[in-house]
């Protein structure tokens, strides 16, 4: 089956949905107005957004603690998402999760994740299930290049290549994991050379490109969807703010970011775009008013919710048992 | 339900799996060597035959990966039984079962559950040494999100594994390896049991004792030899320590007035403080006669030899001992 | 000793460190982002400039591989710092904590000893919810072989830090991550401490509030409040935790006749029921006027809106609220 | 520098040292005279044999749960390893760490481990430690087959080749990580490929050829020493029993076991060594009968040992602290 096509207008409005709802979550919490940490993917919008085209109703992801775009190139609601990070009842968690543990389970998306390469092993597991299941899912996995050092990484790729698991590993390879840079870590040229060890294909695309994301996740989302096993996805890309607010950037060079904001996928693809007459400079503009005013609704969206309350949170601690524990209460 | 039949803990467990993976396509099995070997304590056997590989997986040394795996599938439909070949290899899959499947159903504020059962074997007694010995079903009992399980028995190893089936919430199952070859009489059908609901194991009037996994059993035998020198002792087993059946607990207490808590595990921090504490906090407090007494592990880790390895944990004669001084003191 | 500087607590582990470094060429420290980053919460900061990049180590997020490496170097003579960015990460590394390092001495018959330091920060209140949030000091406490320390204020984190480095035990130095960045009174040196001496925090004589990490500064807050309401409440902080100086607590208990235990942590398997079940154990258990009482952390992963945060762990007010209650009961 | 010459005899005596020390444990087992359980490596004494012979003294080694063979080759003292499994107060660990756990620290054995790939990040951190020491010792670190399934093994070889760390990991793939086999579980043709992943040299050799291993990790060793850092080494062998006493060997052929028995590694050199002039067959016969006198005088050393006591067990749990502790247990 050939690969599907990316619709590139969604594509377009995708990565500017991500770009404003960060920059919105930024300035609230600039303002003081959310709390706990921020992990911000401006700069790597094309990643979660070529990839996640390439996926069908039904399939899954697992996200990170840099999860936002993922989340919302999934199909999440935006208000929803903001209501979460402003902690509210009305969010995707009502309130409990925040924004490294935003989920929707709904569409797929089985959640960020606030410990590097917790999800690999969870996105495995996903596979299997669509194995055992007989379904034709696929598992996408996210993680970044720093995922690629820990055990769990490692043991996640080792379980899905020996059972051929319908999953795709996409490592987005920013160049850090906060701040200790991939290349000093890890001594291959390109972290895709690791898939080799697993007996999977690897390969390292341009991250800033969207249509090559979503190229090579399409033509692993349907090797493995074939019964073709899992492959490694190494998409460069970079990260224009710091790692969240605690970091002072010492790590890397003034130049280095102003070379990679030089290489903005979203205008990168607007060029793209124009050229291909797709669409006139006025017609994506009228795309990211939309989007702006889709952030402003969700904004409100979010600041209008309910906190969450505390009786509430209690009972989600576990899900209800079948059996009714009145019964076992009973007694006391 | 008057038919009674002999089989071991191990066989029971066995059985139990095999019922949940015959009445319910959801039900897996994953763990190093649970196929063709048949399990490092022979507790799958031949369930790979009868089932299959797809359903009894063979995986790699790998024990956060596959538990994580588990938790991926729960979340999506399954409800996987992961082993873990010693509870001690827990410790190489923490993040998967307290970062994650602990915590998951609540984080995303309860759109999703994670229906995971976690088998393992605990205790010592085999010579097996530090590192396969260990009994640390504190740990888990600390985790909210968790429940923890720990049969005593062949009718429990099954009735708990198949309401551990069916509770849609992560449920660890701490077996002990001592008691795999034990043989017991087990009912024709395991009977329906609740995760949280624990057990009189032996009535009596004199004092109580709580126990857990194989102390269960020893406490018993202490209470026999206890009830020849004309003390009565009360014997529960808690059966589930996470969600802890504390009712059962104070209700006894209160009813003997004192209470020996017995643990295999070393003694500092380990759940038979929690089990004091609460009785500590509650009305039972006031109907105790003498002090609420421990009897655990000693604060050591689980030696290699097997006169060091026996000294090291409570024994009949501990037990007897501890429970006679108990009643000693008015 | 007379000159006090103010420091934060950040700056005191940060100070010790450096002493360390330079006074015992064998102390190193790794970690993730130790380095240039300067720490995820600024307290390595400048170290790697003034003691280089061989001595001030950033390493990849693989915290199973340090702490292991931290064994290996600590068996063959250095005295290593593995800096793990926040405890809940511990959880990927618990084989090398519990079955490597913890048990190494022992198992090995004392031919060799594991001097590893391990730091890292627990706690909540940042708002990093559920999974940056723990209080697992209760699974450390539980583990024979190792050591654990939680520094409360800015002269205990550098004097047991060096204290710890001068152990040839593994220790566990939980600090704090709301502490980091207040500033507190410090000596002109960090003055001896001992592994296993606690401190009254504040004399008192109604009732014995034991306390841990941030909740001693909770506790002595509420105990000012209470002093108001004519109640006077002593404030212990055993610093370590293990060993524990239950000679301490049990002596102020035995004169007050009341204690409330207050930790941060989930309270069901918490440390606190440790220190209750010892309590109820010793002779100070006599001397009780009312039920041993713990006030803990609410049975939830951590929340991460501010409010069910602060409701999930004892603020001051609580204490305050609980500490009365105790006292009105006679 | 030239790699050294491997002590021909030297090496023949230690590989029976191992078979009849390990024949002689198996005796006692059986004859509920050893408690515990018990990893034979019979069929695979090459391996540790020839590696060990290629260390100088200080170099470590850190060594597994069928880790007979290592803590012999290293030079543990027969006598004190037996008492070790018999559980006596004179063995290396005074009954408290028998078979899993024997270490023989004064001759630079770190320790067997019972827990898979509980090694390979200590081994790295003896190594760093060699390397922060400045002094030339190098750790090789015996694993498995299946220790390669674990995180912790990625993990110890991301960090000690992040900083070229003087270690050598030698696999010993007996094809087997107890049922699984490692052709199963890895989806490449020879592990040492996995090395590549890693910037690091592999190689696979034959492991029940004693001077192949000796001059694989000779090599090795040598280039770790001079700071050209890890290497991965894959030796092929096999062993002939079962894992443990629970090994009903239901996943592998009689076939394979005969096939791989008429491959002795200690017959194999006595070939070597008589077409070579090295020894005369009476002086080999003579090699194996002075050694079956030493596993003779080591078992009566161990028999005659005192049983352990649970006072000094106690004391043992931790090192003694600089701090008196009757200072502050005085106050109590
Ligand atoms: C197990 C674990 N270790 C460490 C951390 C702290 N931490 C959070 S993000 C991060 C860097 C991750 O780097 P990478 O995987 O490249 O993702 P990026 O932040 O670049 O998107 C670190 C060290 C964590 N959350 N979990
Ligand atoms: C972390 C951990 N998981 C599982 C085990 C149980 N176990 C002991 S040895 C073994 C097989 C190891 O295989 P391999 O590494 O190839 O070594 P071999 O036994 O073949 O020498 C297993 C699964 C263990 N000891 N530790
Ligand atoms: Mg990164
Ligand atoms: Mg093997």
């Amino acid at each position: 089956m050939a690969a599907e096509q990316l619709d590139e207008i969604d594509a377009y409005r995708t990565m500017w949905r991500i770009r404003l709802f960060e920059e919105a979550v930024e300035d609230l919490y600039g303002r003081g107005m959310m709390h706990g940490t921020m992990h911000l993917s401006i700069g790597q919008e094309a990643v979660p957004t070529g990839a996640c085209a390439a996926l069908k109703e039904g399939d899954q992801i697992t996200s990170t603690h840099r999860g936002h775009g993922h989340c919302i190139a999934k199909g999440a609601d935006l208000g929803r998402s903001m209501a979460e990070l402003l902690a509210r009842d009305n969010g995707y968690c009502r309130g409990r999760g925040g924004s490294m543990h935003i989920a929707d389970v709904a569409t797929g998306n089985l959640g960020a994740n606030g410990i590097v390469a917790g999800g690999p092993p969870i996105a495995a597991g996903a596979a299997l299930s669509n194995q055992l299941r007989g379904t034709d899912q696929v598992c996408l996995c996210f993680h970044g290049d720093g995922a690629v050092g820990e055990g769990a990484w490692h043991e996640a790729l080792t379980l899905a290549s020996m059972w051929q698991l319908p999953v795709v590993f996409i490592c987005e390879n920013n160049k850090y994991g906060m701040s200790m840079s991939s290349e000093k870590a890890f001594k291959v040229e390109h972290l895709s050379e690791k898939a080799a060890a697993y007996g999977i294909p690897g390969l390292t695309v341009d991250g800033n490109d969207v249509e090559a994301v979503f190229e090579s996740v399409n033509t692993a989302v349907e090797r493995a969807r074939a019964g073709g096993g899992p492959t490694f996805i190494e998409a460069l890309t970079y990260r224009w703010r710091g790692h969240s607010k605690s970091d002072k950037n010492l790590y890397r060079t003034r130049e280095e970011i102003a070379q990679w904001r030089a290489h903005d996928p979203i205008a990168a693809y607007a060029a793209v775009l124009l050229e291909r007459d797709t669409a006139t400079q006025e017609e994506l503009n009228a795309v990211a008013d939309e989007v702006r005013t889709e952030i402003r609704d969700a904004v409100r969206f979010g600041t209008q919710g309910d906190e969450p309350t505390v009786e509430a949170m209690l009972a989600g601690v576990y899900a209800p048992s079948p059996v009714d524990a009145r019964e076992l209460g009973a007694r006391a | 339900m008057s038919d009674l039949r002999t089989m071991t803990y191990a066989e029971a467990v066995r059985e139990a799996m095999a019922t949940a993976m015959t009445n319910d396509d959801r039900v897996f099995l994953m763990g190093e060597d649970v196929g063709v070997y048949g399990g490092a304590f022979g507790v799958t056997n031949d369930l790979y035959e009868r089932f299959g590989t797809d359903r009894v997986r063979d995986t790699t040394i790998s024990e956060l990966g596959i538990v994580g795996m588990g938790v991926g599938a729960a979340l999506t439909g399954m409800r996987p039984i992961v082993e873990i070949q010693f509870s001690d290899f827990l410790c190489q899959a923490m993040d998967q079962v307290v970062n994650q499947a602990a915590k998951l159903h609540f984080m995303v504020g309860g759109q999703a559950d994670v229906p995971l059962v976690i088998r393992t074997p605990g205790g010592s007694g085999t010579g097996a040494a530090a590192q396969h010995s260990q009994s640390l079903e504190a740990w888990f009992a600390h985790i909210p999100g968790l429940k923890v399980v720990m049969p005593s028995n062949a009718t429990d190893a099954g009735s708990l594994l198949l309401a551990a089936l069916e509770d849609p919430n992560p449920v660890l199952v701490l077996e002990h390896k001592l008691l795999y070859k034990q043989s017991f009489e087990v009912p024709a059908e395991f009977p329906r049991a609740h995760l949280g609901e624990g057990r009189i194991e032996r009535e009596g009037t004199d004092l109580t004792i709580v126990a857990t996994s194989i102390e269960v059993q020893r406490s018993v035998q202490a209470a026999e030899q206890l009830a020849q020198s004309g003390i009565s002792a009360e014997v529960i087993d808690p059966r589930t320590i996470k969600p802890l059946d504390l009712p059962l607990i104070l209700d006894s207490v209160s009813r003997t007035g004192r209470v020996l808590l017995v643990q295999e595990s070393a003694k500092f921090g380990g759940f038979m403080a929690e089990v004091s504490a609460s009785i500590a906090e509650s009305p039972a407090f006031g109907d105790l006669q003498a002090p609420i007494k421990r009897l655990c592990g000693l604060d050591t880790p689980i030696p290699y030899s097997p006169k060091l390895e026996r000294a090291s944990v409570p024994q009949v004669e501990d037990i007897v001992a501890a429970a006679s001084a108990l009643v000693g003191e008015w």
